[in-house]
């Protein structure tokens, strides 16, 4: 996965100018689609993320519906047109792994005890890639649960730290993502720090890993500060 | 008990209709909102997103090298998908593509292949050996009715913006894109529903779900007709047809000047 | 699809004889399966065309049945040996939309709302296909469910017309297909004259659309005399 | 209730089968009719249309040029397909192939390969390279019982029908067909129903559906065994089997008659 | 599949060292899994298979039960590994065959109407193949019904015999099954002597049929006397 | 009712663990007991079978010829695929691989991949045409728990034993197997249950059925970390992760012993 050979830090800017700490551009907006109970669409440097959610709803197929809690089901989907090489439809390993754990690092702050035999459904749709797709998704992913309604103990903003030419760094892009040499992505329910998403791959010595830690979940609370700003402008009159 | 609400909201809608309204005050042949967004994702190379109200399509261009079909060594291969994604609906599912999706991508494809939208003999590369495969993906997001015309105008617009990747000793590169895609012309379709015995245009969700019967015909600059599709599970008498079609023939160039940017 | 440099036409008379206005020879026979409620086979040109009709019965799986009607299915099939390249088995996108369309021009006749809770299922085969199938198929369709005993307020029956040449003509086959420059397939129930299917691919003015439509419509009355003729036969004693 | 009466209907017919009759009034060693019909489909290289009382099956013959296996580079190759379409039984789904056409496919392809009924070696076109592949369609149109026989008996004779596609310059034209397939040998194949302590050949649908077990033969024209399958939910004793076969080899005989036409 | 050329018996011995009549060395173990309700795990020359037996439990999907009686599942898989060409996971023909006629010949032992609705579900996986993977998955599969305790009336021993050479031999390899003009699986209900299993492929006179029959009855009957042991030694202390 | 006892079960396991003990008697750093068998399959270049407790997982090694992906010309393929078959499990079902088998081959893959333990450039034959790719299938026998350790162990196994196949002329001959498959480091994963505020080690499968967050990371020889994930409905707090990774370094040292025999 990771290539040598490209110079990816010079005079402490990286290929996009920022510097080690800095997330990319991101623009959040919710309240998007008609249908859906809830949206959101992200953009996130070159990421264009768009998120809905329908729920809690009646569940189908009824036998995997649970007796006392709502289930969450996740759908995480790469449009074919949003990577260079374009996707066949359908649902790969990779994005059913994604699934996963979207699905996973979201059920911790839903209170799914309050509405028994239901589910919440959370589609993901990456309209255009430049790495970092998770992290935006489970960003954007929160905001739809949050337009629409689902009642909830917090929110969980996602954000990624990796490593680069021997560095750490916040929020790896595209090309950073190709020719670095690790990634961390975090997801965070900033209120009781819970973290509900961690991956790895890569190389991290240990001390280089707690360094990644704790600038992905600074990224984390920063990535919180404009969720929670774009859920009070919908409110805004 | 359901289903008394919905028979009452069916009568109800048929009465407004066939009284020559309609549920959000527009006219038998007015269009809700049309908004066309050009080239919007850097990794496709062409994109549209078209909104006709709720409704909401991205047509996404890719393109790649492949060969060309035996009975056509010296064209270019046109591929059309339509994925009716569950964001996009309450009964959408995920998983292959289930009839309502094919019907869509069809009948877009006819519409732009048999208009001739795309030169496809300048995609060729090498005569029977070499050429261009542009696959147009249809992404669905939101679904508020009258899939097909939303899909056909984020198709041919998408077409409009794509450039072409530029080609190196048989490597696509994605990063350089120069050339437009050929595009010689620009089939509009226009979608009309029968509901009782009234046809009007541009069919809202509402509408669509107590429509009878559904027409789409696809028409050229010049005005002929190029592709049309009868839906649902009523019919048309003759004149109903005839009568549509030539509402179809003259909203089309209404909206293909939407096309002009 | 349509391709010049091939004469279709010459004094008059197309390829194989006939003139613009002319069917195809067509053979129909009815009850010729067992196990089916109603069956029919169709010769139409080099077309073979077996259909059956079961119901009205029991719908599998439960939850796709109308509590205030009947459901109609179509399944429109190619045997693998019906076209001179093997046909792999199973449905592709062709046959998916032509189940569709021929669904939606055979429901219209029938009284569905008189056994409600049920389906009506129709299975279409292709055993030999040489332009017109779908036509041919709707046409031998109508015939199975007449035979089964569904309640319908009409047959319905169906054929084309095209451009070949730049001249309208009824009904082509194979050869003028692929050469032709337009195909409009129309189905019709011909007691209120209801246009139930309508497609349309190729190139037509609206004058010339007008002509195809009529001269199909026509086509199809002539098939409706047909098709009457061979119910009428089988309670012949 | 409607299984009291299947649990009744069974000990019927198996009363009836034990009392040395049948149903329909046949023998222990009767078929019921058989037709058989060649060369109905202009599409197909070989076909045949068989009927055993109300069951129908189609086979038909395709040819296309493909590779040879790595360890057989100088034979054809045959590819055996079965399709239980959803209008030869209520009972019938529609989707890829279930159980029990994938055994009536491999227990025909096995008595035609096993036989060695295609000449495979005079259809290699270039050694370790191109060689014919020959797809063999098993259609069911109607189903009332014993697809094995009546699938096998369709296969051979479409085989015996079929001609090959003429080729030129590596393309395929398959509207010049003239030189037959090479078919050397004629495998029969013969079906037995036990039901309760009785063995009858060619069961009918109804048998079938109360049988104990089943046993099919397939045999060449010396009277050698190249195939056989037993089925169903019970068992035969030894004595059964061997006499079960005594009886299919000599039926056989009776039946390659209907190949001489 | 058969083919010409290699020589299969030398000096009355083949190429193993076995006499004609001689099984390959067997070893059968039983209760090796945790899960399954029964387990049992076959070596049988260089095959090596693991059979598990679930049940009578009940029936998912509901609609396939049976109202008098338990319903027999088998799934016959090969691992990827098992062959020297890598099989591609999933179901292909040839297993799906083999799991039907390894069902038909397992079920007429099973006391299926005192458990009714319910299913007894039986997985065979081939570890390693080596020609008789059918013969020794049934094996194994009798003695995983046994250690789940599933109601028999009898066990079921499977063994197969051939033609190699011109002669009849007992329980083919993998080299005599490639070069062999014939096989003949078989399986037995030793109390009655019922044969619940029986295919063959490849040439047989009708005497030579009959000797191989008889031989692989014979195999069927030590092969039985092994599975006794291998059950009693378990209930030994 | 069965829910009721299942309630009270997660209650007495979590009450258990959060006192420091577990329901088989282990500390919160015990393995159950750790079998591993090498080389088991004839068929396969090469092959373990590890069992932790009652948890069974073969993993087993293929290779064949194959083209090299085009951004990595002089590397050999490497492919991760798990299946968690029927036999395994009540719960397990047949069919393509679902989420949790996807996610087991994915974590192992990732730990192999990551830490470079196969020497891929060595797997090159042709740059750019022809290289060695190896499939590495997992086969899940028995579940007990903790897949992921079991199948990270086997799988490392399975490469260690693994020798490559001799190529002649482009065949590769099974047959004849000699140099050992380039393995130049060995990731170990080990896996951790959060079940009510204690974290403990290798979870069993009545651990998994209640714990509310999962993490397994894999390290490489020299203490560093390869790969990492976290799974289940509940979360960590960064103090438990920074302390759950200071275990499972010390814990993989231990652990990698049992590799060298």
């Amino acid at each position: 996965m990771k290539k040598e050979g490209v110079k990816l830090i010079e005079n402490g800017k990286r290929l996009d100018g920022r510097g080690l700490d800095e997330l990319r551009p991101i623009k959040m907006e919710i309240g998007v689609l008609k249908r859906a109970d809830g949206s959101a669409y992200v953009e996130w440097g070159e990421n264009k993320i768009m998120a809905a959610c329908y729920g809690p709803r009646e569940v189908h197929p009824r036998h995997v519906e649970e007796p006392d809690r709502a289930i969450v089901r996740v759908r995480y989907n790469m449009a074919p047109f949003s990577v260079p090489d374009r996707k066949r439809p359908g649902p790969d390993r990779r994005s059913v792994e994604i699934s996963k754990v979207t699905k996973e690092a979201l059920e911790p702050v839903v209170l799914t005890h309050l509405f028994p035999r239901t589910v919440v459904d959370i589609f993901i749709e990456v309209l255009q890639a430049n790495a970092g797709t998770r992290c935006a998704g489970i960003t954007a992913a929160a905001l739809a649960m949050a337009d629409a309604g689902i009642p909830m103990r917090d929110l969980v903003a996602s954000c990624a730290a990796g490593k680069i030419d021997g560095k750490v760094a916040l929020d790896l892009m595209g090309l950073e993502d190709n020719y670095g040499e690790a990634d961390l992505p975090v997801a965070l329910a900033p209120n009781k720090k819970q973290v509900t998403l961690l991956q790895m791959d890569g190389n991290f010595t240990r001390a280089e890993f707690e360094e990644a830690f704790e600038k992905a979940l600074g990224g984390c609370l920063k990535v919180y500060e404009m969720q929670k700003k774009t859920i009070r402008k919908k409110y805004e009159v | 008990m359901l289903e008394i609400i919905a028979d009452i909201k069916r009568d109800y809608i048929k009465r407004i209709v066939e009284s020559g309204k309609r549920l959000d005050g527009r006219g038998p042949d007015d269009y809700r909102e049309i908004k066309i967004e050009r080239d919007l994702y850097k990794t496709a190379e062409g994109s549209a997103l078209v909104s006709i109200g709720g409704t909401q399509v991205i047509a996404g261009v890719k393109m790649i090298l492949g060969e060309p079909f035996p009975d056509m060594p010296n064209q270019g291969v046109l591929t059309t998908s339509a994925e009716l994604i569950p964001m996009a609906s309450p009964t959408f599912e995920a998983g292959p593509p289930k009839p309502p999706a094919i019907e869509v991508a069809r009948v877009v494809d006819r519409g732009i292949r048999e208009s001739g939208a795309i030169d496809t003999e300048k995609l060729c590369i090498v005569e029977g050996e070499k050429v261009w495969v542009v696959f147009l993906d249809l992404h669905v997001l939101d679904y508020d009715g009258n899939l097909f015309d939303a899909s056909t105008l984020a198709s041919i617009s998408a077409l409009l913006s794509a450039k072409m990747p530029k080609l190196e000793d048989d490597r696509v590169i994605y990063d350089e894109r120069k050339d437009p895609l050929p595009v010689k012309e620009k089939p509009i379709s226009t979608t009309y529903a029968k509901i009782g015995g009234t046809v009007v245009l541009d069919p809202s969700l509402e509408e669509e779900q107590v429509l009878d019967a559904r027409l789409t015909l696809a028409t050229v600059e010049s005005g002929d007709l190029c592709a049309m599709q009868k839906g649902g599970s009523g019919a048309f008498t003759k004149e109903e047809v005839l009568n549509t079609i030539d509402r179809g023939i003259e909203k089309a160039k209404e909206l293909r000047k939407l096309l002009k940017v």
